[in-house]
Order: C-alpha cells, then sequence, then structure tokens
C-alpha cells in the first residue's frame, strides 16, 4: 500500500506540475502580451461575415448511436483488462478463456445486428 | 518490479524531480517532434522548412513560443469565458501526467504502475475533453462541428487502441509498462528472440492507425480540416492558448509513440535478447534507443501527413467501427489462444 | 412535407433566446435546427473571396447559394475606358491563372473587328503561350485541390512547376503572371534565344511530372474514396447551366473551342480533348491531368512547327476598332471564354462584355452541393474549377 | 483505369513518392541570401533615361493607372541669328510603384526611348510615400538596365530596328573615327563636333525617326546636356 | 490524519462540491463538465481506497464515454444549452426529495454494514480482480455481457423510431429560420426577433 501510495504522489505531483506549467506560461504571457481587445476582434469568426444566429445553434447529429456503441464496447473491453493479466498465468486459465469468449460473443454479435438495421451510418 | 531512478528520500525531493524531469520530457519533447515535422514535411515537399532560426531553423519552435508568448490573448465576447480560458489546460495536461509512466530507459520512469498501460490510455482519452470544450465555448460553428468531429473520432477509435494493447497485454501478463518491456526481452517466436511488433502485426497496425485518428494527425484530422473548418476547435484561439493545442498534439505524437515503442518495438531494448550495458550507460543507451523509436514513429506519422489526403469522418466511423474494432477483437481472441495453447 | 411548427406544434422552453430555445416535435420525433453558415468570403476553402451560404442539418447540406460580387472590379465598365493596349493589360487580371488566354480572345476580338491577319509565327507562339498557360492553371488546380482534400504535398510539387514554367515564360513575356504579351495584331515581341530549348525540356519534364501526380493523388485510395463519386453532374445539368471547360469534359461532353470553332491555327494541330463519363469530382481531376498532357501534345507540335517570320504587323500608333460587333470565343484553361466587342469606330471599345467560364460553373454549384456533405462541399468546389475574380470580373 | 491493383497500393506508391522526394536535393532558392537570376524582359522596376525625356506626356498619358506624375516647364533658348524658341523642361519625373501595375506600356509608348525595364525589384519600403520614386531615383534604375536579349532562331527583326542598328553602328564607328583624327590632329574635338547628341541622334534614327527631326531632338538633348553640365559647374562655384 | 485521509477527505469535498454545482449551475454544458469534476473526484477516492483498476476505469468510461455521450445529447435533443432563466420551481423540489432520499438510504445502508468497523487500505492489483471476476463471479459476468447486448439492441430500437423510415423531409421554403444574429458584442441574450423572410434574411447576412 505504501509503495502504491507512492506511485500515486508522482502522478498527483504531476497533476500539479502540468497546471503550473499553464498557470505560469499564461502569467509570464499576461506581462509581456498586448491587451487591446475591440470590436471585431471579439466577434466569433465566420469568415469575416458577421456571424447569423449563435455559434450554439444545434446540429442534427445521427451519429449518436455511435456513441451509444461506443459506451458499450468501452465496458467491455475493460472487462479485458484483467482478464488479459491473469490469463497466462491462471490455474483456470480455458475456463476464463471460455467465459470471456462468451461474453465477447453477447456484445460482438450486436455490431453486424446493428450493420444490418442500418443504424451505422453517419449522416 | 524495477524500481525507477527516480525512487529518492525524501519524497518530496523525488516528487520535485519527478515533476521537472516530466516537464522537461514533456516540452523537449514535444519540441523535438514539433521539429521534426517542420523539417521531415518540408523535404517531402521538395522545400527546406525552416532555416533561419540559429542553425537550420533549430531555434524554430523555441522561437514560435516565445512569438506565441507575446500575442494577444482574444477571447470573443460570445464565447463562454472560463470553459474557453480553461479548455487548453484540459487538453495539456493529461499529456503531462502520461509521462508518469512512461519508460524511457533501464530506470528511467517516473513511476511505474501497477495498471501502468490502462492508466495511461484513460488519461490520454481525457484530452478529448478540451477538445469539446474548446469547441463548444468558442460559440463559433466551425469549433462546435470541430468538437464535434473530433469527440467522434474519439469514441470510435479509442477502442482500436485500446484494444490493440490489450492484446499485449495478454502476451506480456502485465500490465505495467515496464514490464512489458521485460517481458518482450524475454519473448522468441520458435525460439527466436523477436520484438512483438512482428507476431502483432495486426495489433501494431491497429494501435497505430488508432493513435492517428486520437491525435487527429492526417488523414483523419477532420476535427481540424482547415479547408473545412477553418481550424476547428482552435478556430477562435490566439496567442499561448492556441499555442497550448499545439503543444498537446506534438506531445501526444511523442506519447503515443512511446507508447507503441513500449508495447510493440521493445522499449529501451535494441532487439529482444540484447541486453544494455549496466548502470549509467545503459541508461543513456536505453534512452537514445527509446527515443530513436519514438522519432521514428513519429516521422512516420509525419509521412502519411506529407502523403495522404483527409478521410471524411462518415468513412472514418466504418473504417474503425466495420474492420478496426472486428479486427481488434479478432486479434484478442487470435493472441489469446496462442496463449492459452501455445 | 411536415410543417414545422417550433410555436405552436413545439414547446417553447421558458427563458430561451428565442427559437434556439425550442424543442421542436415533428412526426414524434426531435428534430434538430438547421445551421445556417457562411463558408466564405475568407474561407480557405474557397481560394478567393467567394461565398457560399449554406443551411446544414448536422453535416449535410440542406440548401447552397454561392453569393458572388465580393471581388467586382468592373472589368468591363474599365475596359471602355481604356485603349485596347490598355484592356489587354488589363483583362489578364480578372481570371489571373489564365493571364494569356484572355489577352488572346481580346487581341482575337480586335484582330476580327479588324479584319487583320495575323504573321504565322505569331500564331503559332500564341498557341505555345496559350498552352503553356494552360497548364500553368491546371497546375494551380491539382495542388489546391489536393490541399482541400487534405493532401498539403501536390501543391508544393505543383508549384515547384509553376515556378520553372513561369521562369521560362518570363524570359519571353517579362511577367511571371500577368503576361501582357499579346498585342493587336501580333505579339510584343519576339521569344528569346533558348526559349524553345527551355520549353523543350520543360514540356519533358512535365510529362514526368504529370505521372507524379497520378502516382501520389489519383491511385490513392483515400483520395478515390473522397471523390468518386462525389458531386456527380449529369451533362444535360452541364449544358443547361453553361458549363464549360474541364467540369464540361468530365462530364463526357467533349465540346472544345479549339476544335468546334478553331482559333489561331489549331486548326493545323492535332487537339485532343480528353473527356470523362461520370462527371464527379475524381473525373473532374483526371481531366485535368490528361489535358495536361494533350497540351503537352500540342506544345511539342508547335516546337516542331514554327515557323520563321515576323510576329508583328505594322499597326498605326492608335489601334482603332471599325464600327461594329463581333463575339470572339476561346477555350480558356477553365473553360469557354467569350468576348462580345462592340466598337463605334473609337480608340476604346463601345461596350466590352466577356463570357467568362468561371461564371457559368460556380452557378451550376448549389446543384451538387445540395443533400451532400460538408466534407464533399470541399471536394466539389475545389474540382468545380472556377476563379473568383473570374466570376466576378 | 489500370488494371485492378492491391488495396493499399496506391497509398504505397504516395509513400513511396514522397520519400524518394524526401532524399533528393529540395529545390528552395534560399532567397536573400542567394539572389535569383531573372532574365532581361522582367519586369522589375521602371528606369528613366531622363536625357531622352521630351516631355512628350505619352507615358502620363497611356498609363492605365495614372501612376505617372510629369512636370514640366517652358524654357525659352535664344538662338544665334534667329527667334527664341521655347522648348520643354523636364522638372519631375515620378512613377508611383505603389499604383503601377507593371503592365508596361508607358515603356512600350515611350517614342524616344527614354523608359525601360529593369528587372531589379528589391526596392520595397516601410512607407507608401517611399514607393514614388522621382527621376534621380529613376535614372539610377538605368545603371540596371540589361541589354535586350539575342531573339530565338527564326525570328525576324522589325526592319526599322535592323535598319536603325546598322545606322547606329555606322554613325559610331564614324564617330570614333572622327575623334581620332582629333586627337591625332590635336585640333578640339568639342568645339570642332557637331553639336547634336550622337548616341540620341543615332537611336532615334534607328527608330525611324526622320533624320531632321532626329537632329533636331539629338541637338536639343545635347545642348540641354550642356546646359546641366554649366549649371552643375555654376552650382560648384 | 494521514496524508491518504487528507487526499480522501479533499477529493470527497470536490467532489461533492462539484455534484453540487451540477445540480445547481444553469448552464447545461456547465452541469456536464462539473458532472466530469464530480466523476475525477470519484476516481481520486477509488484510487486512495486502493481500487486503482477501478478508478482508472472510472476515467476511462464515464468521463471519456458518458460525458461525450451527454454532450452529445445536449447537442441532439437541441435542449437548451447556455443559460437557462428561471427553473421550474416544481421541478426543484422533487429532484431535492430524492436525492435527498437516497442519500439517507445510502448512508443507512454503509452504517449498517459497516457500522464502526475499521477496514485496512488495501492495494487491489488488476491481477487479483481478475483471478476474482473471471472465476467466482464468471455467471454474473456472462450475464453483464448479454445486458450490454439488450442495451444496445434497445438502442437501435430507440433510434430507428426516431430517425423514421423514409428520407429526410425536404426543407420548406417557408419554414421559419434561425432567429436573427445576436450581435457579438451584446452581452444580453437578444429578444426573440420577427421572423425574417429568407430575402431579408440573404440582405442582412
Amino acid at each position: 500500500m505504501e509503495a502504491y501510495l507512492t506511485s500515486y504522489a508522482t502522478v498527483l505531483a504531476l497533476t500539479v506540475a502540468g497546471i503550473l506549467l499553464v498557470a505560469l506560461a499564461f502569467a509570464v504571457s499576461r506581462l509581456v502580451r498586448p491587451d487591446r481587445e475591440y470590436g471585431f476582434k471579439l466577434s466569433s469568426y465566420e469568415c469575416g461575415i458577421d456571424p447569423v444566429g449563435t455559434g450554439w445553434s444545434h446540429t442534427h447529429i445521427r451519429y449518436y448511436m455511435f456513441a451509444f456503441m461506443f459506451v458499450i464496447f468501452d465496458v467491455e473491453t475493460l472487462f479485458i483488462f484483467p482478464w488479459a493479466v491473469v490469463l497466462g498465468t491462471s490455474e483456470h486459465q480455458r475456463f476464463i478463456f471460455g467465459v470471456m469468449l462468451v461474453f465477447l460473443f453477447f456484445v460482438t454479435i450486436t455490431l453486424p445486428y446493428e450493420w444490418k438495421k442500418g443504424v451505422l451510418k453517419w449522416v | 518490479m524495477a524500481t525507477s531512478v527516480f525512487a529518492l528520500e525524501p519524497l518530496w525531493l523525488a516528487l520535485l524531480l519527478q515533476a521537472l524531469a516530466a516537464l522537461l520530457l514533456f516540452l523537449i519533447g514535444a519540441v523535438v517532434v514539433g521539429y521534426l515535422e517542420h523539417k521531415v514535411l518540408a523535404h517531402m515537399q521538395d522545400r527546406l522548412g525552416p532555416m533561419e532560426a540559429i542553425w537550420h531553423g533549430i531555434g524554430q519552435l523555441p522561437a514560435d513560443g516565445l512569438k506565441f508568448l507575446q500575442k494577444e490573448d482574444i477571447i470573443p465576447t460570445a464565447a463562454d469565458r472560463w470553459v474557453f480560458a480553461l479548455a487548453p489546460a484540459v487538453a495539456v495536461v493529461p499529456g503531462v501526467v502520461v509521462i508518469a509512466v512512461l519508460p524511457f530507459g533501464p530506470g528511467l520512469w517516473l513511476t511505474d504502475l501497477d495498471a501502468g498501460i490502462f492508466f495511461a490510455l484513460a488519461a490520454s482519452g481525457v484530452t478529448v475533453l478540451g477538445t469539446l470544450m474548446a469547441g463548444w465555448s468558442s460559440a463559433n460553428k466551425f469549433s462546435l462541428m470541430g468538437g464535434l468531429r473530433g469527440a467522434a473520432q474519439l469514441i470510435s477509435y479509442e477502442l482500436p487502441l485500446v484494444l490493440a494493447a490489450a492484446a499485449i497485454v495478454i502476451q506480456a501478463g502485465t500490465l505495467s509498462l515496464p514490464g512489458i518491456v521485460e517481458a518482450q526481452h524475454g519473448f522468441t517466436l520458435f525460439g527466436v528472440p523477436m520484438i512483438y511488433g512482428i507476431p502483432h502485426i495486426i495489433g501494431l497496425g491497429l494501435f497505430f492507425v488508432a493513435a492517428l485518428a486520437e491525435l487527429s494527425r492526417p488523414p483523419f484530422d477532420m476535427p481540424i480540416a482547415d479547408s473545412e473548418l477553418i481550424a476547428g476547435h482552435m478556430t477562435e484561439y490566439t496567442g499561448m492558448r492556441y499555442a497550448f493545442f499545439m503543444l498537446s498534439e506534438y506531445a501526444g505524437m511523442v506519447i503515443l509513440s512511446a507508447l507503441a515503442t513500449v508495447l510493440f518495438l521493445g522499449g529501451w531494448y535494441p532487439w529482444p535478447g540484447v541486453g544494455l550495458p549496466e548502470g549509467a550507460a545503459g541508461m543513456v543507451l536505453g534512452f537514445v534507443i527509446t527515443f530513436a523509436k519514438i522519432l521514428v514513429l513519429s516521422a512516420i506519422m509525419v509521412w502519411l501527413r506529407a502523403t495522404f489526403p483527409r478521410m471524411r469522418e462518415d468513412q472514418l466511423q466504418r473504417l474503425s467501427w466495420s474492420v478496426l474494432i472486428p479486427l481488434g477483437l479478432l486479434n484478442i481472441v487470435l493472441v489469446a489462444t496462442a496463449k492459452v495453447w501455445f | 412535407m411536415s410543417e414545422t411548427l417550433p410555436h405552436e406544434g413545439g414547446v417553447i422552453l421558458p427563458g430561451g433566446p428565442g427559437e434556439a430555445m425550442s424543442v421542436e416535435i415533428r412526426d414524434g420525433g426531435l428534430v434538430t435546427q438547421e445551421m445556417n453558415l457562411n463558408i466564405g468570403p475568407q474561407h480557405p476553402a474557397t481560394h478567393g473571396v467567394l461565398r457560399v451560404v449554406i443551411d446544414l442539418d448536422g453535416e449535410v447540406i440542406v440548401r447552397a447559394r454561392p453569393v458572388i460580387g465580393y471581388m467586382h472590379r468592373g472589368f468591363e465598365k474599365l475596359a471602355e475606358a481604356r485603349d485596347y493596349r490598355q484592356i489587354i493589360a488589363l483583362v489578364n487580371r480578372h481570371d489571373w491563372l489564365s493571364a494569356f488566354c484572355n489577352e488572346l480572345g481580346v487581341a482575337l476580338a480586335v484582330e476580327r473587328l479588324m479584319e487583320l491577319e495575323v504573321p504565322e509565327r505569331a500564331q503559332w507562339i500564341r498557341v505555345l503561350m496559350s498552352e503553356w498557360n494552360r497548364i500553368l492553371n491546371h497546375l494551380m488546380f491539382i495542388g489546391s485541390f489536393g490541399l482541400e482534400l487534405g493532401a498539403i504535398t501536390p501543391v508544393f510539387f505543383s508549384f515547384r512547376e509553376r515556378e520553372d514554367i513561369q521562369s521560362f515564360l518570363e524570359s519571353a513575356t517579362g511577367g511571371r503572371l500577368h503576361f501582357t504579351y499579346t498585342r493587336v495584331g501580333g505579339l510584343k515581341e519576339d521569344l528569346p534565344a533558348g526559349f524553345l530549348d527551355a520549353s523543350r525540356q520543360m514540356a519533358a519534364t512535365m510529362r514526368s511530372r504529370n505521372d507524379e501526380y497520378r502516382q501520389l493523388l489519383l491511385g490513392n485510395e483515400i483520395f478515390q474514396a473522397r471523390t468518386k463519386g462525389v458531386g456527380a453532374l449529369a451533362p444535360d445539368v452541364a449544358v443547361d447551366y453553361g458549363v464549360t471547360g474541364p467540369t464540361l469534359h468530365a462530364t463526357g461532353v467533349a465540346e472544345d473551342v479549339r476544335l468546334s470553332e478553331p482559333y489561331c491555327v489549331y486548326d493545323e494541330l492535332d487537339v485532343k480533348v480528353p473527356v470523362r463519363t461520370n462527371g464527379d469530382s475524381y473525373d473532374r481531376f483526371v481531366v485535368l491531368l490528361d489535358r495536361i498532357d494533350a497540351s503537352l501534345d500540342l506544345i511539342e507540335q508547335v516546337h516542331e512547327g514554327l515557323p520563321a517570320g515576323p510576329v508583328n504587323r505594322k499597326m498605326p500608333k492608335t489601334v482603332k476598332a471599325p464600327e461594329g460587333a463581333t463575339y470572339v470565343r476561346t477555350e480558356n484553361p477553365l473553360g469557354q471564354g467569350g468576348y462580345y466587342l462592340v466598337s463605334d469606330g473609337g480608340k476604346t471599345p463601345w461596350r466590352m462584355r466577356m463570357r467568362t467560364p468561371s461564371f457559368s460553373n460556380i452557378q451550376m454549384v448549389p446543384e451538387l452541393l445540395e443533400g451532400s456533405l460538408l466534407s464533399d462541399m470541399i471536394a466539389i468546389l475545389g474540382s468545380v474549377y472556377f476563379v473568383v475574380g473570374d466570376v466576378d470580373r | 483505369m489500370a488494371a485492378p491493383s492491391l488495396p493499399g497500393s496506391g497509398l504505397l506508391k504516395g509513400l513511396g513518392l514522397t520519400f524518394k522526394t524526401m532524399l533528393s536535393p529540395a529545390t528552395t532558392a534560399q532567397y536573400p541570401h542567394v539572389k535569383p537570376e531573372l532574365p532581361p524582359r522582367t519586369r522589375g522596376v521602371i528606369a528613366l533615361m531622363e536625357e531622352n525625356c521630351t516631355v512628350c506626356m505619352l507615358c502620363a498619358k497611356e498609363c492605365p493607372d495614372w501612376c505617372i506624375y510629369i512636370d514640366s516647364s517652358k524654357e525659352t533658348v535664344p538662338v544665334e541669328g534667329g527667334r527664341t524658341r521655347t522648348r520643354n523642361v523636364l522638372d519631375r519625373f515620378a512613377i508611383d510603384f505603389a499604383l503601377c501595375m507593371y503592365c508596361g506600356i508607358c515603356v512600350e509608348v515611350c517614342p524616344f526611348d527614354a523608359l525601360f525595364w529593369s528587372p531589379e525589384f528589391e526596392y520595397a519600403e516601410y512607407d507608401i510615400r517611399e514607393l514614388t520614386h522621382e527621376k534621380e531615383r529613376l535614372r539610377e534604375w538605368m545603371d540596371t538596365v540589361p541589354p535586350p536579349p539575342p531573339l530565338e532562331e527564326g525570328a525576324v527583326p522589325p526592319a526599322e530596328i535592323e535598319a536603325g542598328i546598322a545606322a547606329a553602328r555606322k554613325e559610331a564607328e564614324e564617330a570614333v573615327a572622327k575623334a581620332k583624327a582629333a586627337a591625332e590632329g590635336g585640333g578640339e574635338p568639342e568645339a570642332e563636333g557637331p553639336q547634336i547628341d550622337e548616341e540620341l541622334f543615332a537611336r532615334l534614327v534607328a527608330e525611324g525617326t526622320p533624320e531632321r527631326a532626329a537632329r533636331a531632338k539629338a541637338k536639343a538633348a545635347f545642348v540641354k546636356a550642356q546646359k546641366r553640365r554649366e549649371r552643375e559647374q555654376g552650382g560648384d562655384q | 490524519m494521514s496524508v491518504p485521509e487528507v487526499v480522501m477527505l479533499a477529493t470527497g469535498v470536490v467532489g461533492g462540491a462539484a455534484a453540487l454545482l451540477v445540480v445547481t449551475s444553469r448552464n447545461v454544458v456547465h452541469s456536464a463538465l462539473y458532472l466530469v469534476v464530480a466523476l475525477l473526484a470519484v476516481a481520486g477516492v477509488f484510487l486512495v481506497l486502493g481500487a486503482e483498476f477501478v478508478a482508472w476505469a472510472q476515467v476511462l468510461v464515464y468521463v471519456g464515454a458518458v460525458v461525450v455521450l451527454l454532450l452529445f445529447g445536449l447537442m441532439l435533443t437541441r435542449a437548451p444549452i447556455g443559460p437557462t432563466g428561471q427553473g421550474n420551481e416544481l421541478g426543484k423540489a422533487m429532484p431535492l426529495a430524492v436525492a435527498l432520499a437516497v442519500f439517507a438510504g445510502l448512508v443507512a445502508l454503509i452504517v449498517t454494514s459497516y457500522g464502526g468497523e475499521v477496514i485496512a487500505l488495501e492495494h487491489v492489483p488488476p491481477a487479483a480482480l481478475g483471478e476474482v471476476l473471471y472465476v467466482a463471479w464468471a455467471l454474473p459476468f456472462m450475464t453483464l455481457g448479454f445486458l450490454l447486448t439488450l442495451a444496445l439492441i434497445g438502442a437501435v430500437v430507440i433510434a430507428r423510431r426516431e430517425e423514421g423510415e423514409g428520407p429526410l423531409p425536404e426543407p420548406d421554403p417557408d419554414e421559419p429560420e434561425a432567429a436573427e444574429a445576436s450581435p457579438p458584442d451584446s452581452s444580453s441574450w437578444p429578444q426573440r426577433q420577427p421572423e425574417p423572410t429568407p430575402d431579408e434574411r440573404e440582405v442582412s447576412a
């Protein structure tokens, strides 16, 4: 546990260091950069034309199906890792191989199904 | 588990050194790869690239950095100020954090996590949040679309990336990056010492393609497609904030190349079975070898950029879901079968 | 067609900025708002200041309207206050990529009004220059098309060639872009020594370089995926809109002024017009590459057949076209250029009207854009060859 | 198109080409370090041969941009044994290169060969007003004007130029011979020589100007040159 | 207090505060971003508790995926992005009650299960997790796979219904267009303007 916590202290230190890097760069930049914000400089870029509507207009993303699938496949890949670690060394090697095969089968079977249903289209 | 050279007492000194080393690696890695991109790209296009800064433009990127520092920081009125301002930081910090687990030579890593590769993949995935934040907060249509494309790309290519890595984990039996390098060092195929990249050629391909997409590098640079979306999520950014996005891109190249080096190319060993001298010499040699491998992989990324047109978002998704992900799953099953029965 | 009823049928959420806050329920499903987007006038993809207003539904273009006029410089009106020599210096500027061909059109129109016979050698050199100019123009579009698809290298390659060609054209004309080499009644002056050698050498180089473009882009699977079947233009639509040049040839219509109404010495030369049949972005690009080869063929024929002799006719100090009107068609790199010249006998035209290929090409663009993806818009705009200056004049 | 090939072979071919390009030397010209060699006809900057200018204003009138500014004044020249004549003196000749569109019409229309193209191009300025080159600056560009290039095989130089060149050559030879004779004779060549600008005369003749007119103009130029010499001497005193 | 305890407390506070901001923030995307912070804090808590793998799984799946999904959803459903006005008063009370009830339930559950028991923190490496998960818990694991399949099929069914069969409806020329541009320098949201006709719009655009 001690070594574990020490190793994560490093991760924490690096996070802090990263934030400091950004903060420091901005602080230095603030000292040397000009600050003359006005008018058109502050308008949103739309090819030199006054923006039409707000930039937050809502677009139709038909690809949210991909997001669904990603979440589910992400959960799936997540379970592969602990399995991958123990596969080589476990006493029940073949059993856990079979377990994962069943699991993968369940999840993967949806892929051709969706393909057939035609929801995997981007636009 | 091998120990890191940074395992020092007292702890605060170790942490300080680690933080400094990480920042140095982050910045130097990004600058070197940036310079590589400038020059390799230029020569592939029959031109010279930067030539004026110091010698052969070697000082170009630091000079650019200085220039960025002096640039005005403009936040558009329509933008969501705080999210806009924080987005570059969100893009950069994960890059620094991931360096924690990257091994650059025997003992040359900051820490050796049990969940090493998994940690690296999870943390680097946070970068996309920066893209999305930038894209949304800019209140610009091009940015919004760029951000959405970036997010879409991430969700489709995180999977092949992770699946390819998982196959290596099966092979090596550990998640620790130094552990993978050591396991690879002892790996033989039909008695011949071999890097994982050769039997795992599918995995290497998957990992590399997915890494390109994850980094929004050509031919998968739709999120910042300059001819369509101006600069995607970076359209409204100026000065230092823009520089951080660029920095995170180059650092991302270093990080993913380093991961590929560890997973597929034998890490700091010149070739599995070929050892390194003990002590400092081995460390230096190991560092040079690792960095050379990283640069070669980065140069290949640049090479692809120089040659290929951009794909279309729907083509990219189709490629991912109908080719790469099934291939990744198949690869896992194949490797697992080989592991269990051979 | 369903009705969009944001206020009656939709639910207005409290306190939002107008319509952007409403959720529409249409046909029992959620409907998103279309995004109105300006591509241009300052956009990297529109090389020039063309503006295309598009309505996007997600990434699909629902409506597209090109808005032109950002670069209108009134060339036709200016021409009414310019004598013919000045007009020649002027017309190579609206379509800056087809400078020589435009000059030639004006000179031909004046010469036709004056019923002037131009020396043989001048006519051959005019063909030579026209074809080199055509190659220059096509190189530009080959490069920029690659750039728009995200391939950044072709543009550097094509500019390398452009520079080489421009260099030796400069030795003859003095200009790299605006040649101003034609004169009414001939040419400004004869070619300098060594020009033909340089031209021969460049033609050989250009042939091998043209293969490089094919290697770099044409065979590339990503390039094919991005362009094949994208923005397919039907031949009848193309003809209806008056589309000409490579964009028309890609649809299978081989209309080319150099064949149908030869000027200069094109009737003595073996003019090949490369034609493709699909009319998509890919074919438009292939036609461009093939046209370079065809132009090189012509250039080599000129090298062989260039007669000796003067390049100029003795002209009066002020050129005055006799009263009357004429219309000259030329095959400019981008398509047919038309020069309608009305003279009242003075030293300036009474009216000069130009039919520019880019204008006709661009008006067809909404036809292709609507229903395609935003990314395809780039592939389409990049392959419907136009120069904004040539559109707006 | 071509025969069906392996998938991805197109990608590999492209990669091969970029790699090959990387290994071959780049074509970039390191411009400020290596100057380009420009052909003599390059339209870089317009040079003014002030001595040839007769203030006919043709260039200014023909310029599509109206970027040539000419000021002149009348000067009376007393002629011995005759009535005084007036002639034009060039006070200002300036070209605004910020307006100029480098069409070359002025050079072409100049009947007295006072304007020339020079391939020089490095005259960018920080202030747009500096881009208006006055006649002194324009005269300096004259030193950079290259001789016209020889023509391509099969070209027929215009007859008047052929004749002019021959005439000028003859004139020059005569002048040399005369000068030689004068030197041998120990006389004063300046006093004995014809009071005209030989060079200009030769050129004018070459251009097809009637000899009488050319002689007159050359004489005027000579007088003007002499005037200027006198003025300069006067300024020195 | 030991260092892990301090970190635990800090992540807890940060996570709690972020969670509170998630529900109080008037801007939906801000809420989503606060949710990221909250989820990261939860990951931090897992880390301190020694559940290394679970922590990074939290980051990978929740931060990487759920938030992406959330943002996609926001943009898709055309729900108000950007600051909304007054919330629904009734809509505040109900969730609050539910949240409090859930919180009370969880606290009661934990107290009754562990009440006062001190558990030594222990690092669980992924390998140990694997040994347990795929052997002892094999059946639940496979059931999970089935569950995920069902979830996906459900998503497909929903997507099919939303998409509707047949081609997209043609755009109606009379269809009211988006609200006119808000001037970029105006700090307040513009009021709704009368519907411009397409012609007017072209002129003004």
